[in-house]
């Protein structure tokens, strides 16, 4: 016992019905996954929790599998084990470009997809790709499970929807469809380390003659969640993704973006910046799509 | 109270006591005496607390002690095989890849999780693998060549 | 002779000489004769080093001077 | 001196400390406990400036486990000082900035410490510290700093140098000019002259290793502190006087050190460790956290340089006007003497004019950071020169030849040079593959001088010799770059033992004469001078015991590389027999019987080294529409002396150019209204990483220094002269812009491109977007 200082307890339940006890049961208990903000924002006094809930015993949050239907990310698999699954880099190249661009090698060695969701950061670098890949939050709590589109589980910066005793199990994102590739392009002032300034995903169908059939785009880092931008995807469908079709997407991004100045850029430069992301991005999603017999 | 936990360290069984919320890192500097991981930001953002958690590559600050329970640990104190020297930190001294040396018990553990997963990388593999190693002395510039000369030394002895 | 040259912002400690010859053996005579005939510079002098016919001591002291040495006061400079 | 071949010198063994620093047994400062131990922790200001109005310590002294609470009020005034150099110290400067007494000047100004059983007990006790501030406005940049009416940090600062204006109530600590010719004539005679002001933002040393130290206090006011120090003799005699010990009473051990590019020489935490300690009678171990490191110890500082300079047509640089306004954070004594001294030292100038001045500011005091002061001094120099260039058409490394000073001519701060090699760098660079090599697409290629003088100072050394004849060398400057692997050698070399029979040790403060700090490129130099006359001793005496084994006259034996020659005719004195040429480890194995131990020792004051000259060579790739830059080659090329290890001389410059180019491209103190820094932590406090640099070609070149036996002259600090400079030319040769303002971060790139575009284009304030 430390003297002058509470304990605060470390638990590791085995299932997610544990978990969710122990969630319900202490409401300032937090659940750690890789604890690469918690931690972090723990040391700095920015979280002061009753007791760390380690979920990576639980099968159900460490699991990566994938069937006919999709993939199945467990919320508390780490960074570095989704890259070294084969099918994610084939098919969601984009997703793996982001799951890549998480911190440090030793950071992905900890950090997991699903803390990078639940930190609720604007600059997340998964987020945005999740969103363009139409990913579900699969949340468990004590009236059973629920599923959140992406785009909707994260409400501003640090905030979910997660209900008191609520827990984020596991993403779902379902097979893309034929000629169907995604991209997430980030800008950050050193080659790595940084968090993201700006950030752009897109995916885009193609049909056989090369027509935009289908488009989603997200930005991040430039407003208080990441974005969903509908008016950068319409720009895009129907075109063959010409110069002409990338630059209006590009405006309707840098115009969907409400960023602010901070520390590590202003919002004239991300506004900028976004746009040039979003239409580089669009680019090597279509050429992927293309690719993609 | 006092958790305790039981661990395997650089291949021995190892226990310890810690709270709830003791990093890894001071478990292991403070209460089993291994300072040869250090500690330089405790934030995730240096690299000098490298270890090998079940052979993954982690920052030892942001794992807290007792998830160490039933794990495995290998850190710079158990990357030499008896008297003789782990090839990295043999070619580590032979090219001068280090200078005040506090970041290189966490360069060579991060460099040896590279090897293990790529015996042959390229510069740029290297350079990106190791972007959450700071140093401040070398410019990295001895530090990717004592990597890259590691591995095609290794590359050379399992080919005999 | 050994030649002193001063700093140029010091000549409002010396009433505008900017450089003075002066008869010394060694650094300390050179600066107590500066400071006798510039009073308004000694506290000016403590925090000066010293640069003989070209090499510079932080510390000067009793560094000897040839007939015709060239001296010139400079700031100190500390290293990292 | 260019005649003499050396066996040892020049090699690249392997470092004597290495295998202790690749199995991770070498003891860094946090890496030791004692038995009994404390922790203490700092309570900081949460304010940049204000008053103190009181501090309420009772609930903190209660606290469970609080063995000993430390305010100000604790600890003695004093007036003493300690020399570091041109930045002599006040003490009581120190001790109000470790330890806040009336005042708080800095945002994490340490206002009152505790020691308690744990870190977290600590940590806890602080809280319940109550301190009651006034606040006061702070003032961040020098412009602030010396508005009229300006809030003052000081009272009874006085301005020192050759003030213009009244010499107090004012934020201008000091006030130097330098001046030859008649400025406003040499502008006359001038066909082009540039003139721009260029800002340079604070910056940290960014060692990796936070400060850290143990210290313990007994009944009796003896003190011991174990720590991670460049300095210690400056830890001894710093913490005696501050926390009112003598310093006879106060040994310093120092461990390992885990860098420090002059940023570890002042004393932050040592004299609190131990005044705690006295207190409660147990040892307290100190640690920083990286915030606190960023916050409260010393970065260098944040300048505004003015700098105009004229040219003839045929490149002659005529005349220099240089105005520098350094910060000296918190507390007097920035680098800015040394930055004007550096600012035009390449060149022989008939004409100029500096002026610097020295500027308090509510920002963490600066402290030492590798050629202190000549960064940011020549990258706005080398910026103008490479504009000069540009008007005159000329090749830029031509230009700087064509003024180039060598030996003979006078230096622009003061006495004439002696053998340098500013040309020889020149010529290097200017034939190096690299210069003529074709520049990529978005890509331009920067060139720039850098300049520094290297330290001489106080150095002592011991060699004893063991019977086996191998020899133990003992020195007192921690090695932060492998200055015991160049020791060794030094010794090698002088006895001819093999390098792997030397033993060399940083010895604590009880053990080493006095010796200062490892710093200011100085230790090879003078330490190393110090090792070769002991090593010389040494042989001294080695002839004797031979000469007495053979029964003849000192004078009559030789030294012979590693051996003794007898005369001829010589017998040994015990069997008779004709003498043989006896061995260092022969004539050892009898010392017993020829006089005892065989102890070599010599103690000197060595003056500055002598001039260094850097020349980098830098490749950026420009993305021109995010601002985002990359170095894609670089070269630096370099005049060192002698390389004793080369090695390590490599790595001194890969490492200086890193530094630098982290200044030029991201590194920076971001500061908010209120004076709090936004960034301290190495995620967004962006220093390099090895993935943002390529390979770092060096080149190095050896111009004797006459005034070592080898021709040493210092290297650690030159190499992070030149890269501001080379980086901001490349960004102006990619881009067509000349940035004035570092670091080149993206946005504030992409700024300036988006303008020029806008300015072509019609469309103010638009940023263009291309395909």
């Amino acid at each position: 016992m430390i003297p002058g200082m509470a304990a605060i307890r470390y638990e590791a339940p085995a299932t997610v019905a544990d978990a969710v006890n122990l969630i319900q049961a202490d409401p300032a208990a937090r659940i750690l996954a890789g604890g690469t903000d918690l931690l972090v924002q723990f040391r700095a006094g920015v979280r002061q929790p009753t007791a760390f809930v380690d979920v990576k015993r639980i099968p159900d949050l460490v699991d990566i599998a994938m069937d006919a239907g999709g993939l199945r990310l467990g919320a508390a698999a780490c960074a570095a084990a989704i890259g070294e699954q084969a099918h994610v880099r084939r098919l969601w190249p984009g997703l793996a470009e982001a799951v890549h661009l998480i911190g440090s090698t030793q950071i992905q060695g900890r950090g997991t997809v699903g803390g990078n969701v639940c930190n609720a950061s604007p600059a997340a670098d998964t987020t945005c790709a999740l969103i363009v890949n139409r990913a579900m939050c699969l949340i468990a709590g004590p009236s059973g499970e629920r599923r959140v589109p992406v785009e909707s589980f994260v409400t501003g910066p640090g905030r979910t929807v997660l209900a008191p005793g609520e827990l984020l199990v596991a993403l779902w994102i379902p097979r893309p469809a034929p000629r169907t590739a995604d991209a997430y392009l980030r800008l950050i002032p050193r080659s790595e380390m940084d968090i993201a300034v700006a950030g752009a995903a897109v995916s885009v169908t193609l049909d056989p003659a090369g027509t935009c059939t289908a488009a989603r785009v997200a930005i991040g880092a430039v407003a208080p969640t990441a974005l969903l931008v509908p008016a950068a995807a319409r720009a895009l469908v129907g075109t063959t993704l010409d110069e002409s079709a990338l630059r209006a997407a590009a405006d309707a991004a840098g115009a969907a973006a409400r960023p602010i100045d901070d520390k590590r850029g202003t919002a004239a430069y991300r506004r900028t910046v976004v746009g040039v992301l979003t239409r580089r991005a669009a680019k090597i999603a279509a050429a992927r799509a293309e690719n993609r017999r | 109270m006092k958790l305790h936990i039981n661990t395997t360290i650089n291949g021995e069984p190892a226990e310890f006591l810690c709270d709830g919320h003791e990093t890894l890192v001071s478990a292991l500097r403070n209460t089993l005496g291994l300072t040869g991981t250090k500690e330089g930001c405790s934030t995730g953002d240096c690299g000098a607390c490298s270890v090998l958690l079940d052979g993954r590559l982690v920052p030892s600050c942001l794992v807290l002690a007792p998830e160490a329970h039933g794990r495995s640990i290998t850190t710079i104190e158990g990357i030499a095989s008896g008297d003789t020297l782990h090839p990295l930190q043999r070619v580590f001294l032979e090219d001068a890849a280090l200078q005040c040396g506090v970041c290189t018990p966490g360069f060579i553990i991060a460099a040896k999780a590279l090897l293990d997963a790529n015996p042959n990388p390229t510069e740029a593999q290297a350079r990106f693998w190791l972007a959450g190693n700071l140093c401040r002395c070398t410019g990295y510039d001895k530090i990717i060549r004592a990597v890259l000369d590691t591995a095609a030394t290794m590359n050379e002895a399992a080919a005999v | 002779m050994a030649t002193v040259y001063l700093p140029s912002g010091f000549a409002q400690f010396t009433g505008g000489v900017e450089s003075v010859a002066i008869e010394a053996p060694r650094v300390a005579e050179l600066l107590a004769a500066l400071r006798t005939r510039f009073p308004a510079l000694a506290d000016q002098l403590d925090e000066m080093a010293v640069a003989i016919d070209g090499t510079i001591y932080a510390e000067p002291g009793y560094q000897p001077l040839r007939a015709d040495s060239d001296v010139h006061l400079v700031p100190r400079i500390a290293g990292g | 001196m260019s005649e003499r071949t050396f066996e040892v010198v020049g090699t690249r063994p392997v470092r004597h400390d290495g295998v202790d620093k690749v199995t991770g047994r070498a003891a860094y400062g946090a890496d030791a406990n004692w038995p009994g131990m404390l922790h203490g922790a700092l309570l900081r200001s949460p304010h940049a400036h204000a008053r103190i109005v009181s501090i309420d310590t009772r609930a903190a002294a209660a606290a469970p486990g609080v063995k000993a609470v430390l305010i100000g009020a604790d600890l003695p005034d004093t007036h003493a000082t300690i020399s570091l150099g041109e930045a002599a110290m006040d003490v009581r400067d120190m001790s109000h900035n470790l330890m806040a007494r009336d005042k708080v000047v800095y945002h994490g100004q340490p206002v009152a410490a505790v020691a308690a059983t744990t870190l977290d007990a600590a940590r806890e006790a602080l809280g319940r510290i109550v301190v009651q501030y006034e606040v006061l406005t702070p003032v961040l940049t020098v412009d602030e700093a010396l508005a009229p009416g300006a809030p003052l940090l000081h009272d009874d600062l006085v301005t020192k140098g050759a003030a213009v204006g009244p010499k107090t109530g004012t934020n201008l600590a000091g006030r130097y000019e330098f001046k030859r010719g008649d400025v406003a004539a040499g502008f006359q005679e001038a066909d082009t002259i540039v003139e721009r002001e260029f800002r340079t933002a604070t910056v940290h040393q960014g060692y990796i290793e936070p400060h850290a130290c143990i210290a313990r206090c007994g009944e009796d006011g003896r003190a011991v502190v174990w720590c991670s120090t460049q300095g210690p003799f400056v830890v001894r005699d710093a913490t005696a006087a501050i926390a009112g010990l003598d310093a006879a009473h106060v040994k310093v051990i120092p461990s390992e050190i885990g860098g420090g590019f002059g940023g570890k020489i002042v004393v932050y935490l040592e004299p609190i460790a131990v005044a705690l300690s006295r207190k409660a009678q147990r040892p307290v171990k100190m640690v920083m956290s990286r915030d606190e490191v960023f916050r409260a110890t010393g970065p260098t500082s944040g300048t505004k340089v003015h700098v105009r300079i004229g040219a003839r047509r045929d490149g002659t640089i005529v005349a220099a006007r240089v105005s520098l306004w350094y910060e000296a954070g918190a507390f007097r004594g920035s680098p800015v003497g040394a930055g004007a001294m550096c600012a035009l030292a390449p060149y022989t100038i008939p004409n100029f004019f500096i002026d610097a001045h020295d500027v308090v500011v509510n920002k963490p005091k600066v402290a030492a950071y590798r050629a202190p002061g000549s960064p940011m001094a020549m990258f706005a120099v080398e910026s103008v020169i490479d504009e000069i260039a540009r008007e005159l058409k000329m090749d830029p490394i031509d230009l700087r030849l064509k003024n180039a000073a060598a030996e003979g001519d006078q230096a622009a701060y003061g006495p004439k040079f002696g053998p340098i090699g500013l040309r020889a760098v020149l010529d290097a660079a200017k034939r190096h593959p690299h210069w003529s090599a074709p520049v990529g697409p978005n890509q331009g290629r920067g060139f720039a001088l850098g300049f520094w003088f290297n330290g001489g100072m106080n150095s002592a050394a011991t060699i004893t010799l063991g019977a086996d004849g191998s020899a133990a060398v003992f020195t007192g400057n921690p090695d932060i770059g492998g200055t015991r692997a160049a020791q060794a050698m030094m010794v090698a070399e002088e006895l001819g033992v093999d390098v792997d029979r030397v033993r060399p040790t940083v010895a604590d403060t009880d053990t080493a004469g006095y010796t200062d700090v490892t710093g200011g490129s100085r230790v090879c130099f003078a330490t190393g001078m110090a090792v070769i006359q002991a090593a010389q001793e040494v042989r001294e005496e080695l002839k004797r015991r031979a000469a007495k084994m053979w029964n003849v006259a000192p004078e009559q034996v030789t030294w012979e590389r590693g051996r003794v020659l007898p005369p001829a005719g010589a017998k040994d004195a015990k069997s008779g027999a004709d003498a043989q040429p006896l061995t260092v480890a022969q004539i050892a194995a009898r010392m017993t019987h020829t006089g005892g131990p065989i102890v070599g020792r010599a103690a000197l004051y060595a003056p500055m080294a002598g001039p260094g000259f850097g020349a980098h060579i830098c490749d950026l790739e420009v993305d021109p529409e995010t601002g985002r830059s990359r170095v894609v080659r670089y070269t630096a090329l370099q005049d060192v002396g002698k390389a004793v290890h080369p090695s390590y001389v490599e790595g001194q410059i890969q490492g200086g150019a890193a530094q630098g180019i982290g200044w030029a491209l991201n590194e920076e103190y971001v500061y908010n209204r209120d004076g709090v820094m936004e960034n301290a932590g190495f995620l967004d406090y962006r220093m390099p990483v090895a993935s943002d640099l390529p390979f770092i070609d060096t080149v190095i070149v050896e111009v004797p220094n006459p005034l070592h036996p080898y021709g040493v002259r210092g290297v650690g600090e030159v190499p992070i002269v030149p890269p501001l400079g080379a980086v901001a030319n490349a960004m102006r040769s990619a881009t067509g812009i000349r940035f004035t303002e570092l670091p080149l971060s993206p946005p504030r790139v992409l700024e300036q491109i988006a303008g020029v575009d806008a300015r072509r284009e019609g469309r103010p304030g638009t940023v263009a977007v291309g395909a």
